[in-house]
């Protein structure tokens, strides 16, 4: 297995699929000569020239629509977001157009076109560019949603994204770039869609984490067992729409108890869905009621102390797990 | 806030061609079909002084396509007559957009495309989408949202589409269709296909932010677009001067260095001039073009749609110049078509139209299995 | 009392902002001289002008910030929106920058603006016009989120959302404008946004519900009452954001039980968020898991039939009931 | 796709006149202050050709007024120049976009103002906020993220506000500004308040369609407002070429016959100019204007732009024409201030620079009660 960030992982994913398709371009703001705001896309435009790595004016709403109309003529774009914040503006096309093309058309026209680009916060980048906005565009029937959180998962779903057929919401986050892991060199690695992943097995409580909250997740539930000597499992759904509730509900029915933690706000969050998915699959089998854990119920400050309070962290989903453990 | 400021009588000449364009080939792009007119009087008087140039193009053309074109333009009223009708006895439900005066943009436009061109238009979209070779039967019992519509009684009056025969609908986000039909250029250039795309859209969609953001780009990177604004001088209750700072549609296109014309919308050999040397041009070196078709909207914006924005008066002095009046007129002239050609059209589109309703009124409502399919793939 | 449609109701409450205070005014699409699209503004312009009541060229995203900029700078705009489903076109302006500006200035530039409209679905009007847009605005801290279910609730919060000084997105229903209602016709009829309202007192069994859905709940409670003798609580919020959730608690505490029906789609919904807000402060007195009615996973079909089949509806919201009640 | 169409050098004149206000009132709204040119060495030949006016333009101005231009333009530079030095340090996070080499755009035009008219802009703002009247402590103190800063901590870089000052932000969403400046400049003509906007963004925005939707209705509605292109000719790393179909932004106004000029934007005094005329439009019937002001960003998009897409010698060459030089110069010609003038100057800026470092680094990071405050009112 070779050890990558996951920025190389998802270059890696971009770059095959590239040349392994001729439909396959990608589209976005600095994506081409710049090599990427966030360099997900070094070198592919030196590699591939003009035609498959393009450079857009600052237009996200017309640049969005661009891939729409392509992926309907039968391209298969990926459309970077500087961040996610931008896709604001695209958001006609996203959820009035490519979502609905499918069903409108009566099954005629297929949008196969992967949206992608950091989402959440960065360091310090302030309320307009710190969102995370999977509640906003998981809501709506005709989109995929995937936030991968390690290098294996964003590689191996990258590729599986590209080749899907639907619209599909591709969120990454600017933190988590440099984080590296194993991924496997096998010649067409892909991880299907839809499908959770247990990023660590455990019997007392389970944490639902996405994205930027999973590795937090993971050093809460280490503390937790050293300290309580507790065990925690830690799901990672990786597609959130579709969810796979199953295996959530299957892990809570095995221990009894969730928290779930996400970066995103949380007034109808993907956190509140999971919790009521957990109230009408496995109400029965709940020890505690479910605890969520969401970023602070304000535009993201700017100062480093505030946003670090603003937050989800380890100290906040250590504290959640004893709370539902009754620690 | 004050009314809207008077827009004055403009007098620009039309047919802009591209600056860069221009200065690069060291000749036009475009020639002017007709100069920008200001209001009804003027576009008579104006259309009376080109006749002539539309009798010759009339002679130029081939019989049987002069007839399908009046065909086309026949049907189409005659459907949405009919559309208005079976409305209110309560048979279409929703929305429900009238193309009626407006028949001469879409049968002088898309009569020059290849059968693999692409096409896209707004909510206004029962008639181009049988000029684009949708039966009746498909987009009527589409309105009735039945199983036999076009698309399964999924999408209504606003959403007709077809797959085969390159009709990509029918949109109801007033401008969106702007924007995805730059992508349908785009994979048309990509793919190196030969295609064009015709994309429709009304004045008042000019006024949303997709139509300059999608400009500037079928101009940086040269797409086989023509975008085709269909001028009929009202967005809703809205006439254009209460919305546009600027009367002239075509020449936005210079903002964008982009080629233009101005086109009379009542005029089909018009219509079809100006498209075809846009078409030229997007075969050629892949450049865009933008056409302002001015015409005149004879129905309320929709069926519930009262009108009181306007008087009767500014509606028949306007009807006056009916497309296709005009092209009958020019066709007897011609000695292209007789009074009895005209019957047997008008009879042939009448049957049409029926076929359309009974198809209709006998085709089942959608399974319930269908309200969950096409959701995703 | 007058009894007046829902219609009615916020044209009046427009017309008395309006001469209460210079800085009122409304402005979109044909709301002047067309007397508005679905005619809730109906005979302001022509009663008091060009200033107070403004039709705008169709420009979502422009008006928007016109809005947003005036609001900043002092007045007070309501926008409307002709239908919700193209605030989408907007959605940069109210979440990007209507809702973080008083955070980003530090408290200094307030922007009191209502954003109103129908919300939701009409009548076979199709996918790209039938959206019910609550949970992706109610996502957003900054915002606050209104929707009204009869003619007093109508008039009464839509004078306290133009006199509030955040921005408040004001989602009224289509299907619901000619509904009629009694209307106190006292002379400053207010109703405080954040307060829920108990539409109908009941012991058994809680149904949340909220715009369009609060007439099929009351019709299912009366249902259920007459065929099971069983006694169903309906409660409205009436503002989404900031949410009633005491109310709520208050009435699952009693009931033991509860339904949400939502018109929107179901996935991160408000009704999740109200879900999980009673697994976390009311699990212990739950009977039954929350029960919750959305519109169909699907954007929205035309047909007729499918349409009917596709929306919330008495019948499901008394088998959910039923269900809850385990009936 | 094929790379973007080279853009032609173009030669056109400047000083477009929006045509309804210039047929209906007999005479030209603006008048040109510079012509339009291609690349460097164009602009200096220009400069040249223009600098007696501008020597004239100098004798004509208050000397307390020129000392004060020069003095917030030094104070510019220095104060962006220590914001890269402590950035480097840590201690400023996030993005950090500096208005080196743009100085003469902001003072030229902001220090036309009344104390009560309005100023939006970008990100790129700590200059601006500063000429309008801010301390250089609360600038700096908020891009530290302290207690101390304009707007608490809670800003940043990219949000500094002070409504005392009618100082609108510091705003991160390209293109954003420009329609909420507009709603700005739609209160003032609501209250007659006699207030003009001044409305700042870069010439990649210019792409967004907000561009587009507000212009229109600026000049629909007449309000008072100047739009100031900054073109530096990036955006981030990509040049103004690469992203647009057309290379005069002025030009653009005339898709909505809104007046615009195209300014030097090296040349303080010819922004001061154009500046003039265009709040003299504003204030008459509030006509909004468009400016276009040329000039070049000598430092990174942000402080973590590598900048390869552009070369070394670029960078040079445009420095040359430096907007600080070349007013000191003028000045020194004109014999408005010597050289010690310049030297005292150049010391009350380093002061108020050092001052500022001192009081952020001693302002103590927000409470942390602060988090939840100003959400909701
Ligand atoms: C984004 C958006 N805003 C508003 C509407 C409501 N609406 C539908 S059609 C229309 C008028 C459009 O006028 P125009 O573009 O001139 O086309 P026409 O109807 O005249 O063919 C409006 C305001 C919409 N469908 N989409
Ligand atoms: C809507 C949006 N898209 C993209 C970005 C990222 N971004 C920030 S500044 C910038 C370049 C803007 O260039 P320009 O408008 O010329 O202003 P300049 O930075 O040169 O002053 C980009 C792409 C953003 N902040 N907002
Ligand atoms: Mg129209
Ligand atoms: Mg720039």
């Amino acid at each position: 297995m070779a050890v990558l960030t996951i920025r190389d992982a998802l270059n890696e994913a971009l770059r095959e699929e590239i040349i392994r398709d001729e439909n396959v371009f990608v589209m976005g703001e600095e994506v081409a000569e710049y090599d990427g705001a966030y360099k997900v896309t070094r070198g592919l435009w030196k590699e591939f020239g003009d035609k498959r790595v393009v450079d857009t004016p600052i237009t996200e709403l017309g640049f969005a629509a661009i891939g729409v109309g392509a992926a309907m003529a039968g391209l298969r774009p990926v459309i970077e977001f500087m961040t996610w914040n931008f896709s604001i503006l695209a958001a006609d096309q996203i959820i009035n157009h490519a979502a609905k093309m499918l069903y409108m058309s009566g099954g005629q026209f297929k949008v196969p076109i992967v949206f992608r680009g950091p989402n959440g916060s960065a360091y310090q980048v302030s309320s307009q560019h710190s969102q995370a906005l999977e509640a906003l565009y998981a809501n709506f029937p005709g989109l995929k949603v995937v936030m991968p959180s390690t290098p294996a998962d964003a590689k191996g779903l990258l590729k599986s994204a590209i080749r899907d057929d639907n619209p599909v919401m591709f969120l990454e986050q600017e933190r988590m770039y440099g984080i590296k892991g194993e991924v496997p060199e096998e010649d067409d690695f892909l991880i299907p869609l839809g499908v959770a992943d247990v990023k660590r097995e455990g019997k007392d409580c389970t944490i639902v984490a996405r994205s930027m909250t999973v590795p937090m997740a993971l050093q809460a539930a280490e503390q937790i067992q050293n300290e309580f000597d507790v065990s925690v499992e830690v799901i990672d759904p990786r597609t959130i729409k579709p969810l796979d509730v199953d295996a959530i509900v299957g892990s809570v029915k095995k221990t009894n108890r969730l928290v779930v933690v996400e970066e995103s706000h949380a007034f109808a969050s993907v956190g509140a869905e999971i919790s009521h998915q957990i109230m009408e699959n496995a109400f029965d089998y709940l020890d505690a009621p479910v605890k969520r854990i969401s970023t602070a119920e304000t535009p993201m400050p700017y100062a480093k102390n505030l946003e670090a309070l603003a937050l989800p962290s380890v100290e906040k989903i250590v504290a959640a797990v004893k709370d539902v453990c009754y620690l | 806030m004050p009314k809207a400021a008077t827009i004055q009588k403009t007098t620009a000449s039309a047919g802009k061609v591209a600056k860069n364009g221009a200065s690069k080939n060291g000749k036009a792009l475009g020639t002017a079909a007709a100069p920008e007119f200001a209001d009804v009087d003027d576009a008579i008087a104006e259309y009376n002084a080109r006749r002539s140039a539309q009798l010759a193009a009339i002679k130029k053309s081939d019989k049987k396509l002069l007839r399908e074109m009046l065909y086309q333009m026949v049907l189409g009223r005659r459907f949405e007559e009919k559309c208005a009708e079976v409305y209110r006895m309560g048979k279409i439900g929703g929305f429900c957009h009238l193309y009626i005066g407006q028949e001469a943009i879409g049968v002088g436009s898309m009569m020059m495309l290849e059968p693999t061109d692409m096409v896209i238009t707004s909510y206004r979209d029962h008639v181009q989408a049988m000029i684009k070779g949708m039966s009746p039967e498909s987009v009527m019992a589409e309105l009735y949202g039945r199983e036999g519509g076009c698309v399964k009684g999924k999408g209504g009056s606003m959403h007709m589409f077809s797959k085969d025969l390159e009709f990509y609908g029918g949109h109801g986000i007033v401008g969106g269709q702007i924007g995805v039909g730059t992508g349908m250029a785009y994979a048309a250039k990509y793919k190196n296909s030969g295609q064009v795309v015709l994309c429709f859209f009304g004045e008042a969609a000019v006024n949303q932010g997709i139509f300059h953001e999608s400009l500037n780009m079928a101009q940086l990177w040269k797409l086989p677009i023509i975008y085709i604004c269909e001028n009929n001088q009202y967005g809703m209750g809205t006439s254009q001067k209460r919305a546009m700072s600027s009367r002239s549609i075509a020449r936005k296109a210079e903002a964008f260095e982009m080629a233009n014309e101005f086109v009379d919308g009542m005029d089909v050999m018009a219509v079809r001039g100006a498209t075809r040397r846009a078409i030229e041009r997007a075969r050629k070196d892949g450049s865009p073009t933008l056409l302002e078709v001015r015409a005149y909207r004879y129905m309320g914006h929709s069926m519930s749609d009262p009108g009181n924005y306007r008087t009767r008066d500014e509606i028949l002095k306007y009807q006056e110049r009916d497309p296709i009046v005009l092209f009958k007129d020019s066709l007897k002239e011609s000695k292209v078509l007789n009074d009895k050609d005209f019957e047997k059209i008008e009879q042939e589109a009448n049957d049409a139209v029926d076929r359309a309703v009974k198809f209709s009124d006998e085709s089942p409502y959608p399974s319930e299995a269908e309200l969950l399919t096409d959701v995703l793939t």
